[in-house]
């Protein structure tokens, strides 16, 4: 049982080769031919880039919540001579095979415990979640290229947060040291490659430490929930505050702690699906009855909203767990450079004002 | 229920009554017998119906959990799932995932004095209850109902109104305007209120009507000198997954599907806006 | 739902090439589908029965029909389903004769086909919603716009029939051309005499309002509510007082005044009466060659006056009448033949147009009926006709053949050898068209007893040779180059849309075609219906038509107006367009491009405006669907999600 | 030059504030490189606005959305705005189909040089920490991770501001700064890519726009930044009662969605590139409308947003038109 390797950055993606035949391979990449270009999570295929540089602009979220998925396939049967009464079946098929996502980031893994509070531990256990969430490892970077539009330090992660995680990578200067956190996670080194010597091991460890000891983010998160039960009335603060919004969904489809989502039904003649598909707080349509009433009709109680969920509602509902993982990811994706730092952050300015 | 809470079980329409224009009372029944034998709510919880193809909604159990040969949920047409039910017949299969939701505290109601005031559609979820205390009817003092509704037309459960009378259920009844033969009361339903002033000692208030219905009656209640927590009232909100966790029916920290549907009036204060 | 399919063999119409039991039982595993047969002839009393008692048994509560187009049954199996107690649009009609077995023989694929489009119908089906019509009342007056021959006719029908009718007429008489005609052709009767009684009777209907010299300003409202907004010109003479005796035109210094009605052959007085007959009797100042009005001093008219009827300070004036109903009977114009240089583009005065040569015949007319030629007003010996000068001629955009001229120049050299016995009529033609009662009788009549010579062949070419013109030619019969020296040439010219035809169209929006005239509802079973519900068409202002063809349509028009009045309410029909006003953007583009004013704004509380359909204008034809963005705006019977089901069908 | 600009703006903006009811500019974000619309009603924030390269947004399509105006009433003071010159044309398509009316609007216009796309910054300097970003004459001046760059503003220049023909404003009440030289004055050099991508043979196209819409996460950025998509909330991609698409994520629901928004922008859209620029998936969505304003122009010789008396031609049909 190997519990730590090393491999050298031109072997990387042989020894993921090797993996991906051990488990379902995850791993962070290049979604356009530009080295800028946008980047996200697919499963590994033999010579795909590995975009370890920085953090990915779509998070991991969908290995887990994929953007849509079928819930239940459905069909209904007739008799051959029409009989009014058709019989109906129903079947839910679920799949989670062993996955490993390889080159997580802290914050991303961090904003699981949000996921799995919601689709794991509420009254109702989300199955279809919570079995791949059961089947799949994390290995994750000791993260070393914050910017300036990280926070994951102030709300309760950090650079070097391995919480959640399976195996941690140390980028070092010619290579990765991949180090299994669990037990589950060692077998999965077999075979993969030598253990680091000891030069490479020193410097990991300083950069492990180093890392550790950043503090990434300096937003206040003490009591936003409560400051933000005192500012929920205020009309002119979010006024002010999202005023710019376009009410379009990338900050939620960005946000690896955004599970919100939307159940459909597909159907041609007899038969069909019911499919699940991410959904946006930030869309009118979310919250729109049927009766016409929509109790968040303008961007203004939708945004407010998206704070609440994030600052408030979660923390008040699960033992003040913030529904935030700092990655910064909806300021960096937003079209008018919202950031949600600021809102949290003068929530707690002269509330009485 | 089963392990899956997406899943729901199958069912078959036995009768469906026409109330009204726009809307239709199912009765349905689990295909499943046992599941039926077995099946247990509380007055006030909901189940969704699914019509496979076009999709979910929510509707509250109507009939009262003393009387299990079917269940019974009303439906008015409004969107693209209710428009589908109301074209469905009798020997149908639909799906039912239920009960979900919290219910009414009928345990804690026992003892009082009840005044239900209901408006058009609104009646449904106060019938189940209504029914329920005419089952028990020792457990329970003076039972008034205000009910109201546009015209004689669009008032639902006629059929059964001699049923609720003889259950020892005082009955009121308006609507908006003059109608021809109609003998009952005349006018909106929070006037209504105000002419009848049931006293609020030892009574509990349970209201549901449109919003704007709602609205004015709880400004009638709280003038007649009903306390906030005497009130009690159930929320609508959009729904999809109905167990908590698709993120869109909450106010403030509460999910209407789980934590609701049934809330006092003095939890809905501190759920903030955004009703 | 449940859904009934039945399958139409309609004898071996279908069934010869659609295997038609396969494509109901196939039907049977179709969605909402609970019962499906073949049958004879379904649209028969017993099909229909079939039908109905299919509905009772198996609680259908819709119904498919597959069988001809629904042009032709659908009406049919509307009213079947709605006896049966269903709500007579919970019916869906797919084509499997017209666009299947008509057209393939190819039995498989036939059926296959025939199996696809009732898919089709069935999927669309599950998305139909009763609809119904409501009743509005019916103002039960006419309007007619153009006092032709035509829009007489229908005038005086209505009127007969006690409807009150409002005419209006752009000129200062009603008449039209045929008041400008001589003779008519095949009988040889006097034009002024059978129309003369006519213009008299609608002058003096107590039930008829003509407003002469006046145009229709604008049209709002829709069938049986029609408002609408009449400029009455200036004639700067008060046409209440004005008796009409003459005076003021006799008297009148300006002489050389535009001769309108002589086709320009004379001159005319700038206060006049066009013809001693005119309806009304009035006089009428044209502005263009009034002294006074030019600013000269003059003003001898009203000095002259007995009833002190002129009015040089009258303006324009705007009257609004309501009524319910529309005749469009604005007639033609004719051929400009200034179009063809190597006639002389108009430039020789002896080269004439038909209806000029009509005046010069008419006894009424600027020569006192003499035949003289315009230039030096000497008998003509030798007189050519050239037919299709603008008909049948794509390279002056007139493609079309105008259907008189061959008959009118017929006419005219009967009449010209009648009035010159010693004259030589010649005919160039390209091919005779004379398909009416005894019409080709009349033209042989001409060739073998009035001795016309009809040369088959194209002029190329007319110029004057010292004072008489070259008519060259060929003569396609003999295969020959022909030269006719003429004192006289007379230019069938044909028959265009008549001026500001588009304009007026779009205020009654209706449609036209590219020639511009006005297209009827269908070509052979609603040919004096316009799209616009309520607007009927009559005379050539729909095409070329002779004179007992325009006859006809004014008093066929007249037939469906009084059908139209014969109700005290009309039915809508529901199949329009419908706003949904939650979903409304208040954009506007809807009322924008709609083609019939059916969509207007409404104000909600807060002065929030949506779009909001006008019903009965409706016609359902779906350019608002189109292009509204949200899709708010839908045909209730054929909604975006019916069309998709259908589509989403065709494409599984 | 830019600082000179930015007191005048002030100076005017300070002026016009009392008779406007609220004023709508740009001013700095925590992304050097990126502004962020601000609206000011209160005087002391008036130094807050901002002009240059990095005002990429257009906030045209401010005046039209839900709810910063909805529920001003009819008889409010008029709002002032900052414009470029593609972003007036916006306001002129808007006024144009009666969305806004002219004396609503106090249009300051700026002329415009073109402004930066964050991309090709990063595709120089890496996606490091950009710490500050200055321009300086022709160049744009980088301090990333401790580094200086000095990058040509050419260089890294929005896409759609290459081929500009527009840079100054069409309408305006004042007009702030110098006026501009227009980058492109032909349809080739406005429509270049167009053009090279039609010069592609077919099967290359459609591969080009299966790969490029393939990462589309239909989060409706480039729908919602549009200033002429007016339906807004109402959008048909997200219905069930019409249902044109379901919420799958495959091709064919990317490619209807894209090319519904382009349809119902033909004839009507700028060239603002909002939609382009907005995108988190980096997909040139401007190139669909391009190609449709190609059309437009060649066919109809009509550009959108030129004219505020103009009709879009598909919004009317001539008379004299022979194929009605």
């Amino acid at each position: 049982m190997a519990v730590k390797i090393f491999i050298a950055t031109d072997r990387l993606d042989s020894v993921l080769e090797k993996l991906s035949t051990k488990i379902d391979l995850w791993i962070p990449a290049l979604l356009k031919d530009d080295k800028s270009g946008p980047t996200g999570f697919v499963p590994y295929e033999p010579g795909k880039a590995v975009a370890f540089d920085r953090q990915t602009t779509m998070s991991l979220k969908k290995v887990l919540l994929p953007q849509v998925e079928t819930l239940l396939r459905f069909e209904y049967r007739k008799e051959p001579e029409g009989a009014i009464n058709s019989t109906l079946a129903v079947e839910d098929r679920r799949e989670a095979r062993p996955t490993l996502v390889f080159g997580a980031r802290p914050c991303d893994v961090r904003a699981l415990t949000t996921l799995d509070r919601v689709f794991s531990n509420g009254p109702y256990v989300d199955p279809y979640y919570t079995e791949r969430r059961k089947n799949t490892l994390f290995a994750t970077l000791v993260c070393r290229q914050t910017d300036a539009k990280c926070f994951c330090s102030s709300v309760g992660g950090g650079p070097a947060d391995m919480e959640g995680s399976h195996l941690r990578i140390v980028r070092t200067d010619d290579g990765y040291i991949v180090e299994a956190l669990t037990k589950e996670a060692q077998s999965l080194l077999d075979n993969l490659g030598d253990a680091p010597d000891a030069s490479r091991e020193k410097q990991a460890a300083e950069i492990v430490e180093e890392v550790s000891r950043r503090r990434v983010g300096d937003l206040d998160t003490e009591g936003s929930a409560e400051a933000f039960r005192k500012r929920f009335e205020q009309t002119d603060y979010w006024v002010q505050m999202v005023s710019q919004c376009l009410s379009c969904g990338v900050c939620t489809y960005v946000c690896p702690t955004c599970y919100c989502f939307s159940i459909t039904d597909e159907a041609e003649n007899l038969k069909g699906e019911r499919l699940r598909s991410w959904d946006s707080c930030m869309f009118y349509h979310y919250t729109l009855e049927a009766s016409g009433h929509n109790p968040r009709p303008t961007k203004l109680e939708r945004y407010r909203n998206r704070v609440g969920h994030k600052f408030s509602y979660i923390p008040e509902r699960y033992e003040g767990l913030l529904g935030c993982c700092g990655c910064g990811r909806c300021i960096r994706s937003c079209p008018v450079s919202i950031d949600i730092r600021q809102v949290v952050g003068h929530l707690k300015e002269n509330t009485n004002e | 229920m089963n392990n899956n809470p997406y899943l729901p079980e199958l069912a078959t329409i036995q009768e469906i009554i026409t109330e009204t224009g726009n809307i239709r009372t199912l009765r349905i029944t689990l295909n499943d017998k046992d599941r039926m034998e077995r099946f247990t709510f509380r007055p006030g919880q909901v189940g969704q119906i699914s019509v496979f193809g076009t999709g979910e909604s929510t509707f509250v159990i109507n009939s009262p959990p003393t009387r299990k040969d079917y269940l019974q949920f009303s439906v008015m047409k409004a969107g693209e799932v209710t428009s589908r039910i109301h074209q469905l017949n009798a020997g149908d299969q639909v799906g039912l995932r239920a009960p979900l939701g919290n219910g009414f505290g009928f345990d804690e109601m026992k003892g009082h004095d009840i005044l239900f005031v209901g408006g058009g559609i609104g009646m449904a979820p106060l019938r189940t209850l209504l029914l329920y205390m005419i089952d028990n009817r020792a457990d329970y003092g003076d039972i008034t109902v205000i009910y109201g509704a546009r015209s004689p037309k669009d008032m639902c459960y006629t059929y059964e109104f001699e049923e609720w009378r003889a259950g020892g259920v005082n009955l009121i009844l308006t609507v908006d305007a003059e109608f021809p033969g109609w003998k009952e009361r005349v006018g909106f339903v929070p006037t209504v209120l105000s002419e009848v002033a049931p006293s609020p000692n030892n009574r509990i208030a349970v209201v549901c009507g449109p919003p704007i219905m709602i609205k004015f009656v709880l400004f009638g209640l709280t003038e007649l000198g009903f306390e906030d927590q005497q009130i009690i009232t159930t929320l609508e909100k959009r729904m999809k997954c109905g167990i908590g966790i698709c993120g869109r029916c909450n106010a403030g920290s509460k999910y209407v599907c789980l934590d609701g549907p049934v809330f006092s009036y003095d939890q809905i204060r501190a759920m903030g806006g955004e009703l | 739902m449940r859904i009934g399919v039945f399958v139409c063999n309609c004898g071996t119409n279908i069934a010869g090439t659609v295997d038609t039991k396969r494509v109901a039982s196939e039907a049977l595993s179709f969605a909402d589908v609970v019962y499906a047969t073949n049958y004879m002839y379904t649209c028969s009393e017993p099909g229909q029965q079939e039908i109905q008692r299919a509905i009772g048994e198996h609680g259908l509560q819709g119904v498919v029909v597959a069988a001809c187009s629904p042009r032709m049954h659908e009406p049919t199996f509307r009213r079947a389903v709605e006896k049966a107690g269903l709500n007579r649009y919970m019916f869906e009609m797919a084509n499997i004769r017209e666009h299947v077995s008509w057209i393939g023989n190819d039995r498989e694929a036939n059926t296959q086909k025939a199996i696809d489009l009732v898919r089709m119908a069935v999927a669309k089906l599950r998305f139909n919603n009763p609809l119904f019509s409501s009743k509005m009342p019916v103002n039960k007056r006419l309007l007619v716009i153009g006092g032709g021959v035509a829009g007489i006719q229908a005038a005086l029908d209505c009127a007969d029939g006690g409807m009150d009718v409002v005419m209006v007429e752009r000129k200062q008489y009603i008449g039209g051309k045929m008041a400008k005609l001589d003779k008519t052709f095949p009988t040889i009767d006097c034009s002024s005499c059978i129309l003369g009684p006519k213009m008299v009777d609608v002058s003096q209907k107590e039930n008829i309002t003509l407003y002469a010299a006046s145009e229709i300003e604008s049209i709002s409202g829709y069938i049986g509510n029609f408002t609408v907004q009449i400029r009455k010109k200036a004639t700067y003479v008060n046409w209440e007082a004005c008796t009409g005796c003459g005076l003021c035109t006799e008297k009148c210094p300006s002489k050389k005044a535009a001769d309108y009605f002589n086709e320009g052959l004379g001159a005319a007085r700038a206060i006049n009466i066009p013809f001693p007959q005119a309806i009304p009797k009035k006089a009428a100042i044209d502005a263009q060659f009034c002294r006074q009005l030019n600013g000269k001093k003059c003003g001898v008219c009203a000095k002259v006056c007995p009833v002190q009827a002129v009015d040089f300070e009258m303006k324009d004036s705007i009257v609004t009448e309501q009524v319910g109903a529309i005749i469009v009977a604005t007639g033609y114009d004719l051929f400009d033949h200034s179009a063809y240089g190597e006639y002389g583009a108009g430039r020789y005065p002896d080269v004439i147009s038909g209806i000029q040569y009509e005046r010069i015949l008419s006894a009424s007319g600027p020569y006192g009926g003499h035949i003289r030629r315009p230039s030096d007003g000497k008998e003509p010996k030798d007189i050519v006709f050239i037919s299709c000068v603008g008909s049948r001629d794509a390279s002056v955009g007139r493609p079309y053949c105008s259907g008189i001229c061959c008959m009118y120049i017929a006419k005219q050299a009967i009449l010209t050898r009648d009035h010159l016995p010693e004259s030589n009529s010649y005919v160039f033609y390209m091919d005779i068209r004379s398909p009416g009662k005894n019409y080709d009788e009349f033209v042989r009549r001409a060739q073998e007893e009035y001795g016309v010579q009809y040369i088959r062949g194209r002029v190329g070419k007319i110029y004057p040779r010292g004072d008489r013109m070259v008519v060259q030619g060929a003569d396609t019969l003999l295969g020959v180059q022909v030269e006719v020296e003429a004192d006289l040439v007379v230019l069938a010219t044909g028959v265009e849309s008549s001026a500001g035809a588009g304009e007026l169209a779009e205020k009654l929006r209706i449609s036209y075609d590219q020639y511009g005239f006005y297209m009827e509802s269908h070509p052979k079973l609603r040919p004096v219906e316009t799209n616009t519900a309520g607007v009927y068409l009559a005379g050539a202002c729909q095409g070329p038509k002779d004179i007992p063809s325009s006859v006809a349509q004014g008093s066929a028009a007249a037939s469906k107006v009084q059908s139209l009045f014969a109700h005290d309410t009309i039915e809508t029909n529901p199949q329009v367009a419908l706003v949904n006003e939650r979903t409304c953007i208040s954009c506007g583009k809807c009322i924008q491009v709609c083609p019939f004013g059916a969509i207007q704004w409404k104000e909600l509380r807060g002065g929030i405006k949506k779009a909001e359909v006008l019903p009965t204008v409706c016609q359902g034809c779906g350019v608002c669907n189109a292009t509204c963005p949200p899709k708010a705006i839908q045909l209730q019977h054929a909604t975006d999600n019916q069309i998709l089901a259908e589509v989403n069908e065709l494409c599984a | 030059m830019l600082e000179t600009d930015r007191i005048q703006l002030h100076k005017l903006v300070e002026e016009a504030l009392p008779e406007l009811d609220m004023m709508i500019g740009w001013t700095e974000s925590c992304d050097p490189l990126q502004t962020t619309p601000v609206f000011i009603r209160d005087a002391k924030l008036i130094s807050k606005l901002t002009l240059g390269p990095f005002c990429s947004q257009n906030l045209a399509g401010y005046l039209v959305k839900p709810p910063a105006l909805e529920s001003v009433p009819k008889d409010a003071k008029p709002i002032g705005i900052c414009v470029k010159g593609c972003d007036s044309r916006s306001l002129v398509a808007l006024i144009q189909e009666k969305f806004i009316s002219r004396d609503r609007v106090r249009i300051f216009g700026i002329p415009c040089r073109g402004t930066i796309d964050w991309r090709k910054v990063a595709q120089r300097v890496g996606l490091s920490d950009v710490k500050s970003a200055t321009v300086e004459d022709d160049f744009l001046v980088i301090d990333a991770s401790g580094t200086t760059h000095r990058i040509g503003l050419e260089d890294v220049l929005a896409r759609k501001c290459l081929g500009c023909r527009y840079p100054n404003p069409i309408i305006q009440d004042v007009l702030v700064g110098q006026v501009a030289t227009p980058r492109s004055s032909s349809l080739e050099t406005t429509y270049r890519d167009v053009d090279a991508l039609d010069n592609k043979p077919i099967e290359e196209r459609l591969a080009f726009w299966q790969s490029e819409l393939d990462r589309c996460i239909r989060c409706y950025a480039c729908r919602n930044a549009c200033p002429l998509c007016v339906c807004q909330d109402k959008c048909i991609a997200e219905t069930r009662e019409p249902r044109w698409l379901t919420q799958r994520v495959g091709l064919p629901e990317k490619f209807l969605f894209h090319f519904i928004h382009a349809m119902h922008l033909a004839g009507r859209c700028t060239g603002c590139g909002e939609c382009e620029r907005v995108c988190p998936m980096d997909i040139p969505v401007t190139l669909i409308k391009e190609k449709l304003n190609k059309i437009m122009e060649e066919m109809l010789g009509y550009s959108a947003g030129l004219d505020p008396d103009g009709v879009p031609p598909l919004l009317t049909f001539n008379p004299g038109e022979t194929e009605i």
